[in-house]
């Protein structure tokens, strides 16, 4: 089968490409133009791939170090989708800023460079099977991605890529201690040791396993490694704070996933790596219901809004069975709408040019459009009932309670309450608190209208109508999770 | 035993003058320089005994007895680490303490004859001296117990006896902290500059400034004598007594505590002499060897 | 160096004086010089202003007011309470003309303690546990005397005290009466080691005075005989901290390189110290090319030794670890004394008279300004071998382009009547300052010098404050200051 | 001789640690950290049995050197010069207690190291000892400095130990993935080492008292 192989060297031969063109560009539009033709290129080939193989069993290529299965596939939808919304955004939000900022050619040259870059390397994370590489290409995001945070440059931001660098490096070193202990028994690819689980030695697993979840969870924005989170997901650029939030988070806890079911099979279904899991979740849960009431600053809430949903996947998989697809279906879900909240604050903050809640008011009356943008995005992630985040929260707790496990029901539900009054309360007051009159000049494109009608609509649509075709999809994947096909 | 006291005796009173000499000779040649002939501490020793003391009129008797007490409780020390093994040699249970606390009087002589004088520079060594050597005094001692752990005794040549090639780690970790509180008890540098004319930073020296003629040409040879006593421990615990005949380690040794005189040579001539801020920090440094040192004999890690 | 007729000098009453020098001592002046001096029998005070930003050199002048109910003696309110840098030229006054300095804070004398009645004893700090140490004035090695007391708590200094004049010659008012051919000889030894220094500060005197310019050629030759005496005494210096700490390799080696930048004086006049270099009018000494090519070789070849030697310095962690953080000096106590020279610039005050105040050679081209700003023992070193690489590639610059033409220009032994001539030569230790008045005679009746080490001493107070006392070695050996051009 | 080797390197590893736990100064740390990366270039000769072939085996040595010990080192000497850090930043933990601690931890490691599940994979318990203790005091550095550059050197101790646990537990990586392993130190060293820099210029410090400013 030479399909996948030529399609995945047509898509980095896309990307590499799409990092050298910049050195060649001057204006700094047009550099900027590239990111968004790669993406839009990057869909069409998964596109493709989708056509070909969504049926068939899963595809390894590259002497066994790649894999294509259902998994990886979702994954990379999820990534293509949300990099060429923000693609498209960015345009937008750079054409703004370049009228305020001083911002040289230099400093456009690098970013685009550096996000096209960042994406080949999630695509890479997600479709490798061999655990080193997986490590490497993680390891790589970070690097990748750290510049993206100042382009901004300011102190602040200049903190929270220092914040971001460091923990994510230490986080990520944990995640290779543990790659390491698993790879001790000589098998490296993640089918491989799938396969041979049984003949692993249990104990040496699990204790690798929980460097991993630590180390891997770092990234992913899991409690108590969370901490550098809501300072770069605050201070960086918008269209970098929704791929931070929409992507980078679930390509971590991608890995996770694909460990999850090797060291529970090495374990003998003992369930200690989906307690481990379930701890960190309800960890992140309780970390963000204790800080978002005080938030002041409107892009922190959405960084403390992303530990709190990255909590609820990792309790989803952690509960196992329905949990597993339900969680799946959340990222999904949170990448959409908390891309959606980011537009539509970044371009708020532009506007009004503060970040502090307290000081932006009367949103639905001064920019209409992004503030409509701005209340369906927030109220999906509060888990409020049309939109497809209640669905996968409540599919969640749904498993939660029929497994009996009364006291994961009530600790969610207490958690997620609690969240939703806060948000609920800064969403009101930004929304419809009277504040000064006029309307703001906020342009709304008709690339940006597009993003907007169509999220809303998808999160609208699986929050009325999960098409069913699609639901069977995700349960073969969340299969793969709970070790059933490899 | 006689026969090794003697020998003991005899060798510390001859060949210690020769360390200083070939310490300096070394730093000449780091500096560049021809540096004194290797023999001048005799040649100093043998002009100051020809010399009259003038002793201040402010020193009591102490002033007046420190030099020859000192002198005799540092020889003595000699007598407990045998210069030729395989003789019987004087050794009873806890006899190391018996060694330092030796050293320690000669040292309490040190300070308060230096005290005596009532001047204020050799107050200030006096008080140096009396600091750094407390901080000095438990590395010995662990370095010490690291080795009685492996020995398996109280005495010193139950000490020198625990190690061998097998316990190479051990020997390490024992011998690089000595050598950092041989450093530190012989006035070296970086703790002290035996060389300096500043009496603001001298430790050792300052407390001799008073000393004159025969009680000086006494001080300065306790203090070489010293210094080979240190040197020949070291010695002792990187060679351990097993591997050769009696003959040839005491071929060895005569080789071996020059070759030590040469590296505190070149030690002195790579590094400044550090602040006195600083010194607690080394000797703290010393500590830690030693105590590594030390948890790995608890453990008796030799045998993995 | 520059040059006014005393009747061009304005008089200012006592408050206007003290108004104006207080008011340009703090907008970036700083004292060069300040004296008592009697011109027909009446004496008046002489302030000597240098302004480092513009360049320029100011003197200011007053008739202090006698004492009411003693005729004979005079005063004048202390400026020394407003400005801590007139603090020893207040004294120095007090001490030499008898003017008091009314509400001085600690009027003792400074080199002479039974020539005023006065405050002789040192400062005390009070306390059971403070104790104090006595040093000198005749030390262990080969230096000069000075006395220090430190009043210290265990270890820790407290309070230094320096006391000088225990080789006060009396050289100032030697040369009243001058100039005469044996006066060059006095002035080459004010302090030895900056013969150069001084020699020049004096003929450069001479020459404004009687307007005579010297030629190119004895310009390019002073600046080469003053570039290698600030080689050879930094060079020195630096081996000679290393040896305070005890690192033997570069302290040797510094000494025998200093013997050669030395001997590159030698080459020229015959003395390794530089005597007999500087004539007023020009300098006693030609070089030829078979000379200028010898300095040229040596000189390449000390360059060599010195960064070789000096380098096993900076490389050294133990050497950087005891000279970082020792004996800090900061850049505002700097400003506030006064400092000059290299531990002013160490300190970050990037104030240098051959770039600021520029004469000679210099106004064409200047070596680079060693500016360091830590202030503490490190930077002081840092700040000379910078210093020492920069004059080596200056000394070699100027002797490829000598010019040609005459060492000597006749006719500088005549100086104008009733004038007042200050000049200013950046000598290797600092700023040296040299101030003469003529009167109707033509002849000196005032002449008034200031050592760096004078503006430093305090410094060295300073730095030793909350230091450990086992540091003054390395501190004084930093500073290496001179005690007979402090003490004249 | 090989057995006494790993000991010997395990524990020049161990005491360099300490080393760094113990220097105040960033130029020092710089020489313990360069001396770490010699250390580590031989251990892939000391555990022959985990390699196929000698290329496997001088690959890793060659770039751990090239990597470890000279241009990471250049690196932080280039940035430490154009900053002149300051060395008297107090650190949370003071230097003396650290180094105890950091005894302590290796100490402990040795006791413990037989209790961990992955003691039996591999053939020196004193190496194994060694890397999980630099685990910890590389954690250790880098969260009671202020000076970014010494976070920076605790990062590297930590890189390092995964890197003697790769070497003496596991070997099953093919070689593009450890070349990548290293280039990805390389780069994420560069990019912090940028980041010092402008961290320097922007606040004229390299401290990690002024990176408190966003909390909560």
């Amino acid at each position: 089968m030479i399909l996948p192989e030529l399609i995945i060297s047509l898509n980095v031969m896309i990307f590499i490409t799409g990092v050298i063109i910049p050195l060649g560009i001057e204006k700094p539009l047009n550099m900027l133009k590239l990111p968004l033709i790669s993406s839009i290129a990057a869909m069409l080939l998964s596109a493709v791939y989708f056509f070909c193989l969504h049926n068939s069993d899963p595809v390894l290529f590259f002497g066994g170090n790649f894999i294509i299965d259902k998994l990886a596939f979702y994954h990379i939808m999820i990534v293509n989708i949300v990099f060429l919304a923000a693609g498209i955004y960015m345009q937008e939000y750079f054409a703004k800023s370049m009228e305020t900022d001083e911002h040289t050619a230099f400093h456009y040259r690098r970013f685009s460079m550096l996000w096209q870059g960042f994406q080949l390397m999630l695509i890479i994370v997600i479709l490798s099977n061999n655990i080193g590489l997986s490590w490497v290409a993680m390891e790589a995001t970070t690097i990748l991605s750290a510049f993206l945070i100042i382009s901004e440059s300011d102190s602040l931001s200049l903190e929270a890529m220092w914040k971001y660098l460091l923990i994510c490096s230490v986080g990520i070193g944990l995640a290779f201690i543990g790659t390491i202990l698993v790879a001790a028994g000589g098998i490296n690819t993640f089918s491989e040791l799938y396969i041979h689980a049984e003949e692993l030695n249990p104990k040496l697993i699990l204790f690798a396993f929980i460097f991993i979840a630590v180390g891997y969870g770092t990234k992913a924005g899991l409690s108590p490694m969370h901490s550098w989170l809501p300072d770069a997901h605050s201070q960086a650029p918008t269209p970098v704070s929704a791929v931070f939030s929409g992507v980078m988070l679930n390509a971590a806890l991608f890995i996770i996933m694909r460990y999850l079911p090797i060291v529970e099979r090495a374990g003998g279904g003992s369930g200690e790596a989906h307690s481990i899991l379930l701890l960190t979740g309800f960890l992140s849960l309780l970390f963000a219901a204790v800080f978002i009431p005080i938030q002041t600053d409107l892009k922190r809430l959405l960084a403390y809004c992303s530990v709190e949903h990255v909590g609820i996947i990792a309790i989803g998989i952690g509960l196992g069975g329905l949990g597993t697809t339900a969680a799946l279906l959340h990222c999904l879900n949170h990448s959409l709408s908390k891309m959606l909240a980011f537009f539509a604050s970044g371009s708020v903050i532009h506007e009004y040019g503060t970040r502090d809640m307290r000081k932006i008011t009367g949103l639905m009356k001064r920019m209409p459009m992004w503030g409509t943008a701005f209340m369906v995005s927030m109220l999906a992630l509060m888990g409020v009932a049309p939109f497809s985040i209640f669905i996968s929260e409540f599919l969640i707790v749904k498993t939660a309670f029929t497994g009996g496990q009364y006291l994961l029901f009530g600790l969610f539900m207490l958690g997620t309450l609690a969240i939703f009054i806060s948000m609920l309360k800064f969403t009101l007051e930004i929304a419809f608190k009277q504040g000064k009159p006029g309307k703001l000049t906020g342009r709304v494109g008709i690339a940006d209208k597009a993003i907007i009608i169509i999220s809303v609509a998808v999160l609208l649509l699986f929050g009325l109508w999960l098409p069913p075709d699609f639901f069977g999809f995700l349960e073969q994947a969340a299969q793969i999770i709970e070790g059933g096909l490899i | 035993m006689i026969i090794n006291i003697c020998l003991s005796i005899a060798a510390a009173l001859v060949l210690s003058p020769l360390l200083g000499g070939i310490i300096n000779k070394t730093k000449a040649f780091y500096a560049g320089r021809k540096g004194s002939p290797v023999l001048q501490l005799y040649f100093d020793l043998f002009k100051l005994f020809r010399k009259e003391s003038v002793i201040s009129t402010s020193a009591t008797f102490i002033f007046q007895a420190a030099p020859a007490i000192i002198f005799t409780s540092t020889l003595a020390a000699t007598i407990f680490v045998p210069f030729i093994p395989g003789l019987p040699a004087p050794s009873f249970t806890c006899d190391f303490i018996l060694l330092f606390y030796l050293l320690g009087l000669s040292r309490f002589f040190l300070i308060i004859s230096a005290l005596d004088t009532g001047s204020s520079f050799e107050g200030m060594g006096a008080s140096r001296e009396a600091f750094f050597s407390a901080l000095a005094e438990p590395v010995t001692f662990v370095t010490i117990l690291t080795m009685l752990r492996l020995g398996g005794g109280t005495s010193i040549q139950a000490a020198f006896r625990g190690l061998s090639s097998e316990s190479w780690i051990i020997i390490i970790l024992t011998a690089v902290p000595f050598f950092i509180v041989m450093l530190a008890e012989n006035a070296r540098i970086p703790f002290d500059d035996p060389n300096t004319h500043l009496e603001l930073t001298m430790i050792h020296e300052v407390m001799l400034l008073d000393n004159s003629g025969a009680n000086l040409a006494l001080m300065e040879w306790a203090a070489s004598i010293k210094l080979w006593l240190f040197s020949l421990i070291i010695v002792k615990i990187l060679l351990p007594a097993e591997i050769l005949t009696p003959a040839a380690y005491t071929g060895l040794t005569i080789l071996a505590v020059p070759a030590v005189a040469v590296i505190t040579g070149t030690v002195e001539s790579v590094m400044a002499r550090a602040s006195l801020l600083k010194v607690p920090q080394l000797l703290f440094s010393a500590g830690i060897i030693a105590f590594l040192g030390f948890f790995l004999s608890l453990n008796q890690f030799l045998g993995w | 160096m520059i040059k006014f007729k005393l009747s061009s000098l304005p008089i200012f009453s006592e408050s206007e004086f003290r108004e104006k020098a207080l008011g340009l001592t703090s907008s970036g002046c700083r004292i060069s010089s300040f004296f008592a001096s009697a011109v027909e029998g009446k004496r008046k005070l002489y302030l000597v202003l240098s302004d480092d930003e513009a360049g320029t050199v100011q003197v200011i002048t007053t008739q202090p007011a006698a004492v009411p109910g003693n005729s004979g003696e005079l005063s004048f309110h202390t400026l020394t309470t407003e400005n801590p840098a007139f603090h020893l030229f207040e004294r120095e006054i007090f001490e030499q003309s008898g003017i008091r300095p009314e509400g001085h804070p600690w009027l003792k004398p400074v080199r002479y303690p039974d020539r005023r009645p006065a405050e002789t004893d040192f400062f005390r700090v009070e306390g059971s546990e403070i104790h104090q140490v006595a040093v000198g004035p005749v030390h262990a090695g080969i230096i000069e005397p000075g006395h220090f007391r430190f009043q210290c708590h265990g270890e820790t200094v407290y309070h230094l005290e320096t006391a000088h004049g225990f080789q006060h010659r009396g050289i100032e008012t030697n040369l009243i009466g001058g100039p005469r051919p044996a006066d060059l000889c006095k002035i080459e030894v004010t302090a030895g080691d900056s013969s150069i220094a001084h020699s020049t500060a004096y003929c450069r005197i001479l020459e404004v005075l009687s307007e005579t310019a010297p030629p190119a050629r004895a310009e390019a030759i002073r600046a080469i005989a003053l570039e290698l005496e600030r080689c050879a005494n930094h060079i020195g210096d630096l081996g000679a901290l290393a040896g305070d700490i005890g690192y033997l390799p570069t302290s040797s080696y510094c000494g025998r390189i200093r013997g050669d930048f030395l001997n590159m004086s030698a080459l020229i006049c015959g003395n390794r110290f530089g005597r007999g270099v500087i004539q007023p009018g020009g300098t006693g000494f030609d070089l030829s090319d078979k000379i200028k090519e010898q300095l040229l070789a040596r000189l390449s070849a000390g360059r060599d030794d010195f960064i070789s030697a000096v380098s096993l310095l900076w490389d050294s962690p133990t050497v950087l670890a005891r000279f970082e953080s020792t004996g800090t000096v900061s850049q505002e106590a700097s400003e506030q004394i006064g400092m000059v020279g290299p531990a002013a610039r160490a300190s970050g005050c990037g104030r240098d008279i051959r770039q600021n105040h520029p004469s000679g050679i210099y106004r064409t081209d200047c070596p680079k300004i060693a500016v360091s700003d830590k202030g503490d023992v490190f930077s002081r070193a840092w700040v000379r071998w910078l210093e020492v690489k920069e004059s080596i590639d200056f000394i070699e610059k100027l002797l490829q382009g000598l010019p040609s033409g005459d060492v000597f220009i006749d006719g500088a032994q005549k100086p104008a009547a009733d004038t007042l001539a200050v000049s200013l030569v950046e000598g290797w230790r600092g700023e040296v300052c040299h101030t003469a008045i003529t009167g109707t005679d033509g002849r000196f009746s005032s002449y008034k010098i200031v050592d760096p080490s004078f503006h430093n001493w305090f410094g060295l107070a300073l730095a030793l404050r909350d230091e450990q006392i086992s540091d003054f070695p390395v501190c004084n050996k930093s500073f290496n200051l001179s005690y007979c051009g402090f003490d004249l | 001789m090989q057995h006494n080797l790993l000991i010997l390197i395990s524990l020049l590893i161990i005491l360099s640690n300490l080393f760094l736990l113990g220097s105040s100064r960033t130029r020092a740390m710089l020489r313990g950290i360069a001396a770490q990366g010699v250390l580590l270039s031989i251990l892939p000769f000391l555990f022959p049995m985990h390699k196929s072939g000698l290329v496997s085996i001088i690959v890793p040595a060659v770039l751990s050197i090239t990597i470890k010990a000279i241009l990471i080192p250049y690196f932080l000497h280039r940035v430490i010069q154009r900053v002149n850090t300051e060395n008297a930043l107090n650190p949370y933990i003071g230097y003396p207690v650290s180094v105890i601690i950091g005894l302590l931890i290796s100490y402990g490691s040795f006791l413990f190291i037989e209790k961990l599940p992955f003691s039996y994979l591999s053939i020196s318990p004193f190496t194994t000892s060694a890397a999980f203790a630099s685990i910890l005091i590389g954690m250790l550095i880098i969260s009671t400095r202020r000076n970014v550059i010494a976070q920076i050197i605790g990062y590297l101790v930590f890189e390092n130990a995964g890197f003697i646990l790769g070497i003496s537990i596991s070997s099953t990586m093919p070689l593009f993935i450890e070349i990548g392993i290293m280039l990805d130190l390389l780069a994420g060293i560069f990019i912090m080492v940028v980041a010092v820099s402008r961290i320097h210029i922007l606040f004229d410090s390299v401290g990690t008292q002024k990176l408190e400013r966003l909390n909560k």
